[in-house]
């Protein structure tokens, strides 16, 4: 295509600024930049408009080579540029931030500073994003001498100055969701500010479901990591496995042959129906629809009883293996999912017709939480919630892998960028899923299902990028050579899609905040490999820890006076 | 004669109280409303947790209902593998809810921590932090092994052989 | 011996211990509706009755209340609210407990005695769910409150009475379903504000605030609040009935008209979705009281 | 606009059963390729041990008595167990399969969960062998 032609651009662009250029693939561009640099040249692509800021990944190439690197990953369709920026691996690590060209940037840039030690130098917050309020300031998880099982002190907390008027503080009251709050079946903690009724500003904390993963990875096999991956997140664990799979075999250089490729796609498009399904109906729950909850579940069951024939689990599918797919798919079981297939169609399509008609759910809905095309752009969204607001961002359009090269789809898009057109945007997917799929078995190449493997992988990095359902999924992986992968970084589509919910909260009405947060169809658990507090507000809010030390002693001495 | 009417009254008095004993065992094996907490999980539990809810399982014949409140449960479903920042909050969730009550573990992590087994930020079993009754493995089980597992918890309290478990003899006030 | 026959009548039948045990019938009825509805199979039969009495085994965790003595006595005002109304309504299709001109008034204050307490009891507690969930109960109290009492208007005002066992005599030869049939979808819609069933279920909007006022009540508070709510659903059942089907004067007839008013709110419940509280009170008033006093005007006229 | 777009399904689901599964009443069996709980033959083993360092989770631990008679022990801890099916693939010898019918796996205790495979005078040696281990580290 024109992937030559997007890297000749960009390097025009970066002409002035490159020190270095590396081509470590063909659709790659890697360029290095010194740190004073890197700002001018963020502005020269920005400016641009070529591409948009995918992730930063942080690199420690360690203690030997004394260096650190920040990767800036660009994407353009196929086309990616990385801007390179090295740093000593000491205190003096730093890079200038980038939050004020390219707003969303800030999410990374706090996970580079607090996984790896950078000092990103005009950070407007730099507290912690993704790692426990009582971890020590000065360890880096993601550096290589941190070993996950050294025994980490658990840093005193001190608490600030509760204050005596515990619910208001003026008019105005704290309302605190999560993270065990009804409306979030995963962990997440956040505030918001209520003026009676109105949102008058809120705070956002992740963390809760930081496990840490991505250093776990470097310790285990190759092998192995397929399933920690898969595990980042339960709803989308197939399309986690295939990016990595994806990723580990480019490096690998194994083709995958096309019939497992096909299955891949096959085993993704359904778990983009159950995905979506099961967002519709959390979405009515959040919205006091329980019906509508109870017969899209219900419904969804069909799929989950196709994903169980066919792959042997309801949720981890464990579909993939390295250089293929475990299982094949035969006539009956063919037969099996065009019934189910046919039958889903039919229920999405009411589903579209009760999202689209429904008074009582429509006041709900239409024009709440509308977020236009140019504030998308500006936010970073990716997946559905970016379709929704009329931008086409949907890595199997822009950049078709593995068996969508074969088997193209069409993005589907709306312009309203309400949580209406949110739900139509995914509803009308399904149906696209449904027509890909049954092309899909209509034309199911023959072949092998596996290729061999090796269980070493020779050195280098790739970048893999898949469309999840609930948007893009970047994957950046490193090999040293041995069995053991050196780094991955993995960058989810939720964490792009925060600050939709947070910049739209405020003047919104309480009662539509779960809403709101339920119409990203945010994954705690995917985006919290690693905590967040965005948006201070104008009047005084607690911050979390003053909060939770002040519920320990609330609980405390409730306890003490019960008995 | 005096005698005999105490004697009555004592054992009047028994039988009362063993009424309304079974009265009591009797409504609590047949409503145990539950709250649900993830500490950590990737959420392949509680998608089957809610799934439970729904037409094809509808725990609500058990009278299990999923309550928002932990001051109104009877049961903690817990999942994940605890991280260290979800700690503080289980225990607080279970401190808050009132006795007596029970704890579900659902999921291989959260009873071992399963695949994040020795990462770093991860506890490795909610069984750690707080009393465990019952465990229920699966990565993650089907929601027919969770209704199992509740069913099991109902017959132990029934039939008189459960045995509430020891508190965590310590709750880890340093990680590692 | 007369004092021991009203003592019966109020404690045990027809009022008190038969108003609670229908509660909780009518309570199961709903859910398995609602259940069945969705699909699903649904509650026990006991199963209400296994929750109050295992809520009133449980420990009751007092929270840092602003005042220990609201917290206790707040649930039992709010029982015996509804209890009392139990009285001045043909339960079981036999007469009132207890008649005099005016008790329509009487009984629908007392009915709102519950949601009072609830708000009251919201307002008495440190945590912001109840907070919120408080000012939401008594924003809606003002929202149906006016509506509801204008629809039972209506057929009062057919029969001349605003005595309840009056107009049950007068419906029983009018179907005011028929006469008044705006009044009668008020009056429903009323009805269901009044027990907080979905689409007005926004002070205990579980996805937004948690349990809403009653978030901080365990055991034995949370059971008498729930036996509360489980007597109004009977008692405001069979008061919109006996307004608006007929009249009731015999067991059948009692069982039939509520258990078919109960099957219409359930498919109601099941298929609207929650209102915002900003939109509850635009519906009231916006519509609600308008249709009920435009019904009221053309009664006037008509007679 | 329109309310109640969900009436026809609600209507309908009146007059059809619910689509309840009864559960402890009646057990459907998950599809043949069900992956549940995992069984271990020693017949064809050949103690190779890819299967344990594939193992994303440790769950499987092999103990090999006698490598030529065929004696080997496994150790399987079924609450640490992710039922990926990695070590069926990775067993060349097909020794491992996991069952379709043995999924409900709760229990009171954690004491159930750790299995052993092998002939039972092998698994008492390898106890016994897995109990001295355990007590040479615990002093140092």
């Amino acid at each position: 295509m024109n992937e030559e032609l997007t890297l000749q651009q960009a390097e025009t662009l970066l002409a002035p600024y490159n020190k270095e250029t590396l081509h470590p693939e063909p659709n790659r561009l890697d360029v290095v930049v010194t740190s004073d640099d890197l700002h001018a040249a963020v502005t020269a692509l920005h400016d641009a408009k070529w591409g948009y800021l995918c992730a930063i990944t942080g690199l420690d190439n360690g203690p030997e080579a004394n260096q650190m690197e920040a990767l800036y990953h660009f994407a353009q369709d196929s086309a990616i540029t990385t801007l390179r920026v090295r740093a000593p691996r000491s205190a003096e690590a730093s890079v200038p931030t980038i939050a004020d060209i390219i707003p969303p940037a800030v999410f990374f840039e706090r996970e580079l500073h607090e996984m790896l030690g950078f000092d990103v130098k005009g950070l407007s917050d730099s507290s912690r994003l993704f790692l426990p309020d009582d971890f020590p300031a000065d360890l880096y998880p993601m550096r290589t001498d941190y070993k996950q099982d050294q025994p980490v002190p658990v840093v005193e907390v001190v608490p600030d100055l509760v204050p005596d008027e515990p619910t208001k503080i003026g008019n105005r009251f704290i309302v605190p969701i999560g993270p065990q709050h009804p409306a979030l079946k995963e962990p997440g903690h956040f505030e918001f500010t209520v003026d009676g009724e109105i949102v008058t500003g809120g705070r956002m904390r992740l963390g809760y479901a930081h496990r840490g993963i991505e250093k776990a990875a470097e310790s285990r096999n190759w092998f192995q990591n397929l399933y920690l991956f898969e595990r980042v997140c339960g709803i989308c664990s197939h399309i986690h496995a295939t990016a990595y799979c994806q990723g580990v075999e480019k490096l690998a250089h194994v083709e995958v042959p096309a019939r497992a490729q096909a299955i891949r796609e096959l085993v993704s498009g359904l778990e983009r129906i159950h995905s979506h399904l099961l967002w519709l109906g959390v979405a009515a729950h959040e919205a006091g629809f329980d019906t509508l909850f109870m017969y899209s579940w219900r419904d969804r069951e069909t799929v989950m009883n196709i994903l169980e024939s066919l792959t042997g689990n309801r949720v981890h599918y464990s579909a993939n293996v390295l250089g293929g797919v475990k299982f094949d798919v035969n006539l009956e079981q063919i037969k099996t999912i065009r019934e189910g297939l046919d039958y889903l169609e039919g229920r999405v399509n009411h589903y579209l017709q009760v999202a689209t008609t429904d008074a009582m759910l429509l006041q709900r809905t239409r024009g709440i939480g509308t977020i236009n095309r140019e504030e998308a752009e500006l936010y970073g969204l990716v997946g559905p919630t970016a379709r929704a607001s009329g931008v086409v961002r949907d890595i199997r359009v822009e950049a078709p892998y593995g068996a969508y090269t074969t088997f193209p789809v069409t993005a589907v898009t709306d312009t309203a960028g309400d949580l209406e057109a949110r739900m139509i945007v995914r509803l009308k997917e399904m149906l696209v899923t449904c027509a890909s799929l049954r092309t899909i078995l209509d034309n199911l190449p023959v072949g092998d299902l596996t290729t061999r493997m090796p269980r070493k992988v020779p050195a280098g990095e790739t970048i893999s990028r898949v469309e999840a359902p609930r948007g893009e999924l970047f994957y950046f992986i490193k090999s040293d050579g041995t069995e053991n992968p050196a780094r991955v970084h993995l960058r989810t589509p939720s964490i792009c899609n925060w600050t939709s919910v947070l910049e739209k909260a405020v003047g919104a009405q309480l009662a539509d905040i779960p809403m709101m947060i339920a119409g990203m169809d945010p994954c705690f658990s995917c985006n919290d490999r690693l905590v967040t507090v965005v948006r201070p507000n104008e009047s005084h809010t607690w911050s979390w820890r003053e909060l939770r030390d002040y519920g320990i002693e609330h609980y405390k001495s409730s306890m003490n006076k019960g008995k | 004669m005096e005698k005999t009417m105490d004697e009555t009254i004592v054992k009047t008095n028994n039988m009362w109280k063993q009424v309304l004993d079974q009265v009591q065992g009797w409504s609590r094996l047949n409503s145990p409303w539950a709250v649900h907490f993830n500490s950590g999980s990737c959420n392949g539990c509680d998608i089957e947790i809610l799934a439970t809810l729904t037409p094809r399982y509808d725990v609500e014949r058990f009278g299990i209902k999923l309550k928002g409140s932990p001051r109104h449960a009877d049961v903690l479903i817990a999942t994940g593998p605890v991280t260290r920042q979800a700690r503080e909050r289980l225990l607080r969730v279970y401190e808050q809810m009132p006795a007596p009550k029970f704890v579900v573990a659902v999921g291989t992590c959260s009873i071992s921590g399963g695949a994040f087994l020795g990462c770093y930020n991860c506890l490795g079993g909610i069984d750690q932090v707080i009393p465990v009754d019952v465990f229920i493995p699966g990565c993650p089980p089907r929601p027919e092994a969770v209704i199992d597992g509740i069913v099991q918890l109902l017959t132990a309290l029934k039939s008189g052989t459960y045995k509430a478990p020891q508190k965590p003899l310590v709750v880890q006030e340093n990680w590692l | 011996m007369n004092i021991l026959s009203s003592l019966f009548a109020l404690l045990i039948f027809p009022a008190g211990l038969t108003i609670l045990v229908g509660g909780l019938f009518y309570e199961w009825i709903d859910r398995k509706l609602v259940a069945r509805l969705q699909n699903r199979v649904g509650p026990r039969w006991f199963q209400p009755l296994a929750d109050i009495v295992k809520l009133f085994s449980k420990e009751e965790i007092e929270p840092p209340t602003m005042t220990a003595f609201l917290f206790f006595l707040l649930p039992i005002v709010a029982i015996s609210g509804s209890l009392a109304a139990g009285l001045y309504v043909p339960m079981l299709g036999l007469k009132p407990s207890s008649s005099f001109p005016g008790d329509l008034v009487v009984t629908l204050y007392l009915l709102s005695l519950m949601t009072l307490c609830m708000g009251l009891a919201g307002w008495n507690m440190t945590s912001r769910f109840s907070l919120v969930g408080a000012t939401r109960a008594l924003t809606q109290l003002c929202a149906y409150e006016a509506p509801f009492l204008l629809a039972l208007l209506g057929p009062a005002l057919a029969a001349g009475s605003w005595q309840i066992s009056e107009v049950n005599a007068y419906a029983s030869q009018h179907w005011m379903i028929l006469t008044q049939p705006v009044g009668f979808v008020v009056a429903l819609i009323g009805l269901m504000g009044k027990l907080e069933l979905p689409p007005f279920d926004a002070p205990e909007a579980e996805t937004e605030i948690v349990a809403g006022a009653l978030t901080e009540y365990s055991g034995r508070g949370l059971a008498f609040f729930n036996l509360g709510k489980s007597v109004e659903l009977i008692v405001g059942l069979t008061l919109v009935s006996a307004f608006y089907l007929g009249g009731i004067n015999s067991l059948p007839a009692f069982f039939i008209k509520t258990i078919a008013l109960l099957g219409l709110t359930a498919l109601l419940q099941t298929l609207l979705t929650r209102l915002r509280i900003d939109q509850t009170v635009g519906l009231w008033w916006r519509y609600g009281a308008v249709l009920a006093l435009v019904q009221i005007g053309v009664m006037m006229v008509w007679r | 606009m329109m309310i109640g777009t969900m009436f026809a399904d609600v209507f309908r689901s009146i007059f059809v059963k619910p689509v309840t599964q009864l559960y402890p009443k009646e057990r459907n069996l998950p599809a043949e390729s069900y992956r549940g709980k995992l069984s271990f033959s020693p017949v064809a083993c050949t103690g190779c041990g890819l299967c344990v360092k594939d193992c994303p989770a440790k769950a499987i631990e092999l103990t090999t008595l006698d490598r030529a008679a065929k004696r080997f022990v496994m150790t399987y801890r079924s609450d640490r167990c992710l039922y990926c099916g990695q070590c069926v693939v990775s067993c060349k010898f097909k020794c491992i399969d996991l069952a379709n019918d043995d999924w409900e796996h709760a229990a009171l205790g954690k004491k159930e969960f750790t299995l052993y495979y092998g002939k039972p005078e092998d698994v008492e040696i390898s106890l016994v062998k897995l109990a001295q281990q355990a007590a040479e580290k615990q002093p140092g």
